[in-house]
């Protein structure tokens, strides 16, 4: 452990990039690629310092900070990290140079487009790290606004009516989030995480409610009931779960290729962290109420999003749904381990299981959605902008290493043992079959699905005679392979020696399912 | 006689000059002069009654005149620039004079 | 430190001041003297609050009514001279209003003597006034009402500016025309 | 306590005790008054001769040397002229008001004055509680004297003059004001001993904590002392009286005896506003390095004093004057936001407290820069710098 | 010994080594990556030969290792060497090698080689560590890696659409049923707490886990062990192409033959009679030889029927790889049969003896197909006998072992194995009935391609200039057929060594039946054998007509099965189509809930401004606008009081206050 307050100065060092970027001189503007990916891999060494010095056992927060703020809003500054916030902030840290790497250079205002981009680095961290719902939810607007901006100058033809969808219908969500949280500082006089979990367990959050709105003729119950489903709403919109998720396919299509690829690589985590660390522990009991509805949501949210997929024909289409059916097996492990009928040390590990695999799974398919997009990426730029199904085939013998990457990474997306997506799958369905077996049974199509329709785009791209028109097409350079090769490593690792991973996650998921109990 | 109701009558006096001012007057700004005299007298009373009064709350008298003269301010800085405005559109500060919303 | 006289020296020059310029701001024929007693009599309303203890509230008085509000009456006079003669006109039914005050007066101090004695005893220990409690509470407890002044106070300064901005439909007083007295300020911009 | 820096406590502590006791305050306040009315006039008086002389070293010219050794005495002469001269009052004049007004502008800096700490133990009239507030409340009364004097005047270049400092005295008063709240915000009190006391911790073992060398201090005093100009009706902000013009203001119509005072209040104020910005940014009495505490801690504030004279100087003799329109533009539209930023800085600083040095200078220099730099820009972008062609 | 167990790891660890090296290496250097795969499959042979010796000498041995913890949980993967997995071992070693050899000869011009022998690595270490592992999970992954090697093996010519379109066929299919694995491996894992077979007691195969998972049932009343078993099976049937997903194993043909050979007939198709006879114990729960567990019967019914219709089909195909596939899988259901009905033992052997004279047979069609420049159809083949004399020797060998021809063939005894056992199972006799007449079948249709094939004179282009192959393609070949020969010395009835060494529990059969099978196993053999010498003796005649004889014969029954009975066509008439439809509507919707948001956002805004426009003018106007006139009416009387004079109102203001204040002071005194 260190004295140094990692988390706040991690969070804010890519501000110092955006300011350096700022004033910038125009002349300068080639050198603002240089710059942010120094200050992203700074910020990724500041991550792998904190996970260096993270200590596993006991699964408690660590790195906490605290300091009050304005203490008549229930706003303190508070932030921990734990198992279950660790691997998201690595994923942040990794994914943004990544992103940055891979972009092509914006033809227009390149220092605002990098400075977005670290800006919504530390949208980003500062959400994964953050135990108060204030900045909590300053952090969360703050990943919005630069994404919307990222789309809306930089983004694809329909980009105006994609940011216009992506932000209306976040916004949306955060409204509701906002709203809920207003009456349970109304109920409770705080905003803490710790604390509303620790009130909602002891019941004294539902009698604070019915105290703050006995106005309303409500019991306690409806009333927990709908703070649940305003905040449910407001992150499975993030999400997205079915159906809140029309404006993801757009955005995603729509979106410059490395926004798409942070936008479902971490943007997409900041819901189902919210699920996890604010959700379930405020409102359990309204959760296992609920849980039935949810579940079906949930597997709609697997199954479905795979259907369609196996009629799109555009790339980024494929694998923006492709993302809504593995974010539906977090969810999955996730609810799952609520459900309250068994209760027994054995089940206690199913529902472990369960968690970890959803925490694995974020991580996971945060970066295989972010190798995946970016190659998609590179086809795009090696072809103009195009990305149908058709306007490909056979450049496996034309880009084998090019070949070879995108079948590593689709098969680590389908959950090919040995690869990251396996383990979390396996995981979640360890978990979810014991506990949850009518939800794992309806969930498992969707499994074989995303296998037809991703083999579907390898077969498709790759293999078949050369498509005339991609007679010229080049192979990954070598700067390519090197920006693509950790990440390409990341999916292997994991997969063979998950321990790496499971040993920060599983102490912590372990408490928290001991925090389930009710 | 005690300090207290010393200083209540000579709250109540200004405030009667400045009652005084407020009605005789025919220029807009002198009656606003009038008017902040009254303001004034409202806040020395205030600050009598924290001083002498029966029970002294901790510094509720100040604080309420510490709000009474921001606000003062603010009513003073619109008032001027409003009678401002009017003596550009109509080129008189008198009071009887501005009458267009007669009914 | 031996008791104070009820009805001292000193109090008897504060009020004096107080009193005496404020009904000189009141009937002084000059506006601008009325302005310049205006500040008089806040000065000494100021040393009033000086006396009692209160000495923050005495030095923002000045620094407020003096510094700001004074300046901007007599600015306000000056920017708005012109039409009529620097001199004020015979006031509005003088008697009536002199007659009401007096009367207000008069019940004010019926009241106040009357229940004096019994109601207002002096209080145990006199309050004290430190500055520093005064800004907690002011933070703490005080803090929406604080932000609401202060919320006010930026509305009045930007509606004030709006207010007194040249309106583009009028145009402004061709120079040189009217007023008795020798001296005449070209128009200039308000701040 | 050495001798040199309490020389002047303890001979004021010897005189006081030959009085009897109840008469002892009256007669301690008497020398301090008397004090503060002999030390301030004669800086004055030196003042003029240096700044006369500096001046025109800078426009190439010799510059006063004709009375007394190089003509130092020549401040001794002036007085003398303007005490002679015949004290003219127009006619038209308000007489009474015309009077009053030289009073009003000369009594406030000397009042502020006497609230300077000008040496460890040495000032006049201790405020612990409103010290600073004292200070600034004091300071607007001279609004009221320059208007006074303006109107009162019956003069067209009178009234402009004095229309004019109102203007800029009011508008700068702000971040002055905004500008010393970051420092009580820090401090926790308006005595001004209290915010000396604060900036007396060491750092690295030999540097004091000045207010000036953190990030907020930094900026604040560049602030202040910007807004301090203009207070002051210093060059380059000395349009109230600008000679080419509006003749010479609001005291355009004023000769002899109070014209002189005129004089002596505004350099007055200059040096009250100075000793105030030492007091809060420049460690008041306070030296540099704990190896100078062997200086006496007066000689430390009025060679502060002397440093600021110097540099206003040199100002004066470089800089030009501004336009009217630049200059309330430069004041709401610059100067008072960034003093609003600095405040934020300054919160942010002391929220800061318990971080490393390091870190905490870094959130507070880019909250500061950020803005600083995006707004300079904008600011530039909105006003570019004015191209004179005289060919075309 | 201990050492053994620990290091077992090294043996797959060896070829996915030289996969690793050979897929960075350069692609012009591809044959340095042949020379390392084939150098690290033989050194792993060596030590399979040595862990397979230690076997026979001391008994089963195995170590775990944990992988990764959950919960309070720990998982563990582990390496077992026992009689099952030894002789598994020591056969795809030995016959991967002189697979990976032949491979060297026939793959010697194709540019991608390399390539093609990473994936041959890759697969052999995925294959050994399927065998090796003593941990489902373990089991499960090495099982999932086969499925890839396969993938990307079947699609190795990519740039031809059949092989593409095959590749991921067979993925898919047998993800189906690895579906159905994943879930009994989960249900299996939270039954039993455990997904190591062995683990001192602890062990999931292990008496312990097995009586507690014996006494419960699941919903439905099946038994607890049943289902789970029948779950596991699902990976069985897809992986060892039992009916119904056994389509993907004929198309996977599209590979080259060393890839058939290797996967889809000694090795990987066996993966999944393997994983039955690994989990025997757990299949066999609860079950007697009277009445055998429930998935037993499954799974001997399902192998019946698979064995004929893989006979069947085979009868009727041209392709000289298609009819090997075909009979591959009707062997793959011999084995199920013999697995269910028999014990471990009986499939294993059959396994053990198939894969020598299937890869035989594949190597040697591989060989005619590298002879005859890529010819496939048997009916432009023929007269091979004498232009390649080797590979038409060693196919022989290959087709009588696979015939079951009497004595001296491995195949025989091991086939007759099976057939003994069918012929004591107690709940049917059909099966028995069904595999005898597959026999037949079996000796019939390998009778038809050998007369194709060999017999007569050639028919096409490319077999008139065939020639014999290096080498390199003709040892591999002698040395197969030499060890389907040799291994009817160690499975005869007489002297069972390798039935007794795989199961060393299994009771030896009584000799008088043995007897009874073994002449009716030649005799269907014999039957077989001698139709098609009749039927096709005069073939080159009957191929004028451009009709083969059968079809002239029993015209429907042979188109049908040419179509093999249009299991294809049924499964696109369906299940695609369905998922196709699914597709398209599920898009549709998709759609059509984007636009209904946009709708419902737009309509709420119109349908509001329609209700305020309407309640403001028709309610609130109306009546305002009269209450409005009256009260302007009454209000312009008061106006009079209101002339503008703020100073008159203020009076009447103060007052007001005045009295009031005095009324006030009055009250209080009183």
């Amino acid at each position: 452990m260190t004295d140094l307050p990692m988390l706040t100065l991690m969070t804010l060092t890519p501000l110092i990039g955006v300011v350096v970027l700022m004033v910038l001189p125009a002349s300068l503007a080639r050198a603002s690629r240089p710059i942010t990916l120094g200050i992203s891999l700074l910020t990724l060494l500041e991550g792998v310092f904190l996970a260096h010095q993270f200590r596993t056992e006991g699964g408690q927060l660590q790195f906490i900070e605290r300091a009050p703020w304005i203490p008549s809003v229930g706003a303190e500054y508070f932030v921990g990290v734990d198992g279950l916030n660790l691997l998201l902030i690595l994923l942040t840290t990794l994914l943004i140079p990544f992103a940055i790497a891979t972009s092509p250079f914006p033809s227009e205002r390149p220092r605002l487009y990098f400075a977005l981009i670290l800006a919504l680095e530390t949208g980003l961290l500062g959400n994964f790290t953050a135990l108060n719902f204030v900045h909590w939810f300053l952090y969360w607007e703050l990943g919005l606004i630069p994404a919307y901006f990222l789309i809306k100058f930089w983004g694809g033809p329909g980009r105006r009516t994609a940011a216009l969808q992506f932000f209306l219908f976040t916004f949306a969500g955060s409204v509701a989030l906002l709203l809920a949280f207003q009456a349970l500082f109304l109920a409770t006089g705080t905003m803490d995480f710790p604390n509303l979990a620790a009130l909602a367990r002891d019941g004294s959050l539902s009698s604070g409610l019915s105290r703050a709105f006995a106005w309303t003729g409500l019991n306690p119950t409806r009333l927990a009931s709908i703070l649940f489903l305003g905040t449910f709403a407001g992150l499975a919109v993030k999400i997205p779960l079915v159906p809140f998720h029309t404006w993801l396919p757009d955005t995603y299509a729509e979106a410059p290729t490395s926004v798409t690829l942070l936008l479902t690589g971490a943007l997409s985590k900041m819901g189902v962290y919210g699920i996890l660390r604010i959700l379930i522990p405020i409102f359990p009991a309204e959760t296992r109420t609920m849980l039935s509805p949810i579940l079906v949501g949930v597997v709609v949210s697997i199954v479905f999003p795979t259907l369609v997929a196996l009629a799109q024909t555009d790339l980024k289409r494929i694998l923006a749904y492709s993302s809504i059916n593995h974010l539906g097996y977090c969810l999955l492990g996730i609810f799952v381990a609520l459900d309250p009928v068994p209760q027994g040390p054995q089940w206690a590990n199913e529902r472990a299981a369960a968690l970890n695999g959803a925490v694995l799974q974020m991580f996971n398919h945060g970066i295989n959605a972010a190798l995946l997009f970016a190659l998609v990426g590179i086809l795009e730029q090696r072809t103009g902008g195009r990305r149908q199904l058709e306007d490909f085939g056979g450049l496996r013998a034309r880009a084998p290493i090019l070949a070879g990457m995108l079948g590593t990474a689709v098969f680590a997306s389908l959950g090919l043992p040995g690869l990251s997506g396996f383990i979390g799958e396996f995981l979640i369905f360890k978990g979810a079959f014991p506990l949850a077996p009518g939800a794992a049974a309806l969930a498992l199509p969707g499994l074989m699905m995303t296998a037809v329709f991703l083999l579907t785009l390898l077969h498709r791209v790759l293999n078949g005679p050369v498509n005339p028109a991609r007679q010229e097409f080049q192979d990954l350079s070598r700067r390519e392979c090197l920006v693509l090769a950790p990440m390409l490593a990341l999916l292997v690792l994991p997969g063979i020696l998950p321990q790496l991973l499971l040993r920060w996650t599983n102490p912590s998921v372990v408490a928290f399912v001991a925090g389930l109990a009710p | 006689m005690s300090a207290a109701t010393l200083h209540l009558l000579l709250a109540a006096a200004m405030f009667c000059i400045g009652l005084a001012g407020a009605l005789c007057r025919r220029n807009a700004i002198l009656v606003l002069i009038g008017i902040e005299l009254m303001l004034n007298a409202a806040n020395l009373n205030f600050l009598t009654f924290w001083k002498y009064g029966p029970q002294p709350q901790p510094l509720d008298g100040p604080v309420f005149v510490l709000f009474s003269v921001a606000i003062a301010a603010a009513e003073a800085a619109v008032g001027l620039a409003l009678i401002i405005a009017i003596h550009r559109r109509y080129r008189t500060t008198q009071l009887e004079e501005i009458s267009r919303l007669r009914g | 430190m031996p008791p104070e006289p009820v009805l001292s020296l000193a109090f008897a020059i504060v009020a004096g001041l107080v009193l005496g310029g404020s009904v000189a701001a009141v009937s002084c024929r000059n506006r601008v003297h009325a302005g310049l007693f205006l500040a008089v009599a806040l000065v000494g309303l100021a040393l009033v609050f000086l006396r009692m203890g209160a000495e923050f509230l005495g030095f923002i008085q000045i620094l407020v009514y003096v510094g700001a509000v004074a300046v901007l009456i007599v600015f306000a006079i000056l920017l708005t001279r012109g039409s009529d003669s620097a001199h004020e006109r015979r006031s509005n039914a003088p008697g009536i209003g002199i007659g009401l005050a007096v009367l207000l007066w008069g019940v004010l101090a019926w009241g106040i003597l009357h229940r004096s004695p019994g109601a207002i005893a002096t209080p145990s220990p006199p309050p004290s006034m430190a500055v520093r409690d005064l800004g907690e509470r002011l933070l703490r407890e005080e803090l929406l009402p604080l932000q609401t002044v202060g919320l006010l106070l930026t509305a009045a300064l930007i509606g004030a500016a709006l207010i007194a901005l040249p309106e583009p439909g009028i145009s402004p007083r061709p120079s040189g025309s009217h007023g008795s007295a020798g001296t005449e300020t070209p128009p200039s911009s308000p701040t | 306590m050495d001798a040199p820096d309490q020389i002047f406590v303890l001979l004021k502590h010897a005189v006081v005790s030959w009085f009897p006791t109840p008469v002892q305050p009256w007669i301690s306040a008497v020398l301090s008054i008397g004090a503060i009315l002999a030390v301030y006039p004669m800086i004055f008086a030196l003042t003029t001769v240096i700044e006369r002389k500096a001046l025109g070293r800078i426009q190439n010219r010799p510059g006063p040397n004709r009375v007394g050794p190089a003509g130092f005495l020549q401040f001794a002469a002036d007085g003398i002229k303007s005490l002679t001269k015949e004290d003219i009052v127009p006619r038209a004049a308000d007489s009474v008001v015309h009077f009053l007004a030289p009073l009003v502008v000369v009594v406030p800096p000397l009042l502020a004055l006497a609230v300077l700490p000008v040496g460890r133990n040495m000032v006049a009239l201790d405020l612990p509680e409103t010290g600073l507030l004292f200070f600034l409340m004091v300071g607007t009364a001279v609004e009221l004297g320059v208007f006074m004097a303006g109107w009162s005047s019956h003069n067209k270049y009178s009234l402009l003059g004095a229309m004019r400092a109102i203007a800029q005295l009011l508008s700068y008063e702000l971040p002055l004001l905004l500008s010393t709240v970051s420092v009580v915000m820090l401090t926790g009190s308006l005595s001004l001993n209290a915010i000396i006391g604060h900036q007396s911790e060491v750092h690295a073992g030999v540097l004091l904590g000045w207010n000036v060398f953190t990030p907020w201090g930094a900026a604040g005093a560049v602030l202040f002392f910007i807004a301090a100009l203009a207070e002051a009706n210093r060059s380059p902000f000395d349009l109230p009286e600008a000679e080419s013009e509006i003749v010479a203001g609001y005291f355009t119509e004023y000769s002899g005896f109070k014209f002189a005072l005129f004089f002596l209040g505004e350099y007055l104020g200059l040096f009250a506003v100075s000793g105030l910005g030492i007091t809060l940014f420049l460690g008041g009495w306070l030296p540099p390095l704990t190896v100078l505490s062997w200086v006496p801690s007066w000689l430390w504030f009025f060679g502060k004093l002397a440093v600021l004279m110097g540099i206003f100087i040199w100002l004066r003799g470089t800089l030009p004057r501004l336009r009217m329109d630049q200059l309330m533009r430069f004041a709401w539209q610059f100067l008072l936001p960034m003093s609003l930023i600095n405040l934020l800085v300054a919160a942010l600083w002391q929220y800061s407290t318990p971080w490393p040095h390091l870190l905490r200078w870094l959130p507070a220099a880019i909250l500061f820069g950020i803005p600083y730099l995006l707004y300079h820009r904008a600011f530039l972008r909105q006003h570019p710098p004015r191209t004179y062609r005289y060919a075309s | 010994m201990e050492n053994l167990a620990k290091n077992l790891w090294v043996i797959p660890l060896l070829p996915l080594l030289a996969a690793t090296v050979g897929t960075f290496l350069p692609r012009r250097l591809h044959r340095v990556t042949a020379g390392l795969s084939v150098a690290a499959l033989a050194t792993a042979a060596i030590l399979a030969a040595a862990a397979f010796l230690s076997v026979v000498r001391g008994g089963a041995l195995y170590s775990n290792v944990p992988w990764f913890e959950t919960g309070t949980l720990s998982v563990r993967v582990g390496w077992i060497l026992d009689p099952l997995s030894a002789a598994m071992l020591l056969m795809i070693t030995v016959v991967g090698t002189l697979i990976f050899i032949f491979s060297t000869g026939y793959m010697a011009e194709d540019p991608d080689s390399g390539r093609f022998f990473c994936f041959l690595s890759l697969f052999a270490a995925a294959m050994l560590g399927l065998i090796l592992s003593n941990s489902l999970l373990l089991l499960f992954i090495c099982w999932e890696l086969v499925g890839l090697a396969s993938y990307l093996l079947i699609g190795f010519w990519y740039s031809r659409p059949p092989a593409a379109d095959a590749a991921r066929k067979a993925f898919l299919t047998t993800r189906i049923g690895d579906l159905g694995f994943l879930v009994g491996l989960i249900w299996l894992y939270s039954e039993s707490g455990t997904v190591l077979f062995y683990d001192q007691g602890a062990g999931c195969l292990e008496p312990a886990a097995l009586s507690g998972i014996a006494g419960r049932a699941t919903a439905g009343g099946l038994a607890l062990g049943t289902a789970i078993s029948l779950l596991l099976f699902c990976g069985a049937v897809g992986k060892s192409g039992q009916l119904p997903l056994h389509v993907w194993l004929p198309d996977a043909m599209e590979g080259p033959t060393p890839v058939s050979a290797l996967i889809h007939a000694a090795t990987m198709v066996a993966a999944g009679v393997f994983l039955m006879a690994r989990m025997f114990p757990l299949v066999a729960l609860g079950g007697s030889a009277e009445l055998p567990a429930p998935a037993l019967v499954v799974m001997a019914w399902t192998g019946a029927l698979t064995a004929l219709f893989g006979a069947l089909t085979a009868v009727a195909q041209t392709d000289i790889k298609r009819i090997l596939a075909y009979s591959t899988i009707s062997q793959l259901g011999f084995m199920m049969m013999g697995l269910a009905t028999g014990g471990p033992a009986v499939g294993m052997v059959h396994l053990l003896t198939h894969a020598f004279f299937k890869a035989l047979l594949f190597l040697g069609a591989g060989s005619v197909i590298h002879g005859c420049h890529g010819e496939q159809d048997i009916r432009h083949l023929g007269g091979l006998r004498r232009r390649m004399p080797l590979t038409f020797a060693t196919y022989a060998v290959g087709m009588m072992a696979l015939s079951g021809v009497p004595v001296f063939f491995s195949g025989f005894w091991s086939k007759d194995a099976i057939l003994h056992s069918l012929s004591h199972w107690a709940p049917s006799r059909v099966p028995f009935l069904l595999g005898v007449l597959t026999a037949a079948v079996t000796a019939f249709y390998m009778t038809r391609q050998m007369i194709y094939v060999f017999a007569g004179t050639s028919r096409g282009p490319d077999s008139a200039h065939a020639h014999e192959g290096s080498p390199v393609l003709t040892v591999p070949l002698g040395i197969l057929a030499g060890a389907s020969i040799a291994l009817s010395a160690v499975t005869t009835p007489f002297r069972p060594w390798l039935e007794h060494f795989l199961s060393p529990a299994s009771t030896p059969s009584e000799s008088g039946s043995v007897w009874g099978i073994l002449i009716l196993s030649a005799l269907a053999c014999g039957a077989g054998l001698a139709a098609g010498g009749i039927l096709y003796r005069n073939l080159g005649v009957a191929l004028k007509t451009g009709r083969d004889p059968l079809e002239r014969w029993v015209p429907r029954m042979y188109t049908l099965m040419r179509d093999r009975f249009r299991f294809d066509e049924f499964y696109r008439a369906t299940l695609v189509k369905w998922v196709g439809a699914a597709a398209w509507i599920s898009a549709a919707l998709d759609q059509s809930l984007g636009s209904v948001f946009r709708d419902l956002a737009s309509f709420a805004a119109s349908a509001g401004s329609w209700l305020s426009r309407t309640v403001d003018q028709g309610v609130l106007n109306a009546s305002f606008d009269d209450g409005c006139q009256a009260a302007r009416d009454a209000g312009g009387l008061l106006s009079r009081t209101h002339d503008g004079q703020p100073q008159r109102s203020l009076r009447i203001l103060i007052a007001g206050v005045i009295a009031l204040a005095a009324g006030l002071l009055f009250l209080a005194t009183s």
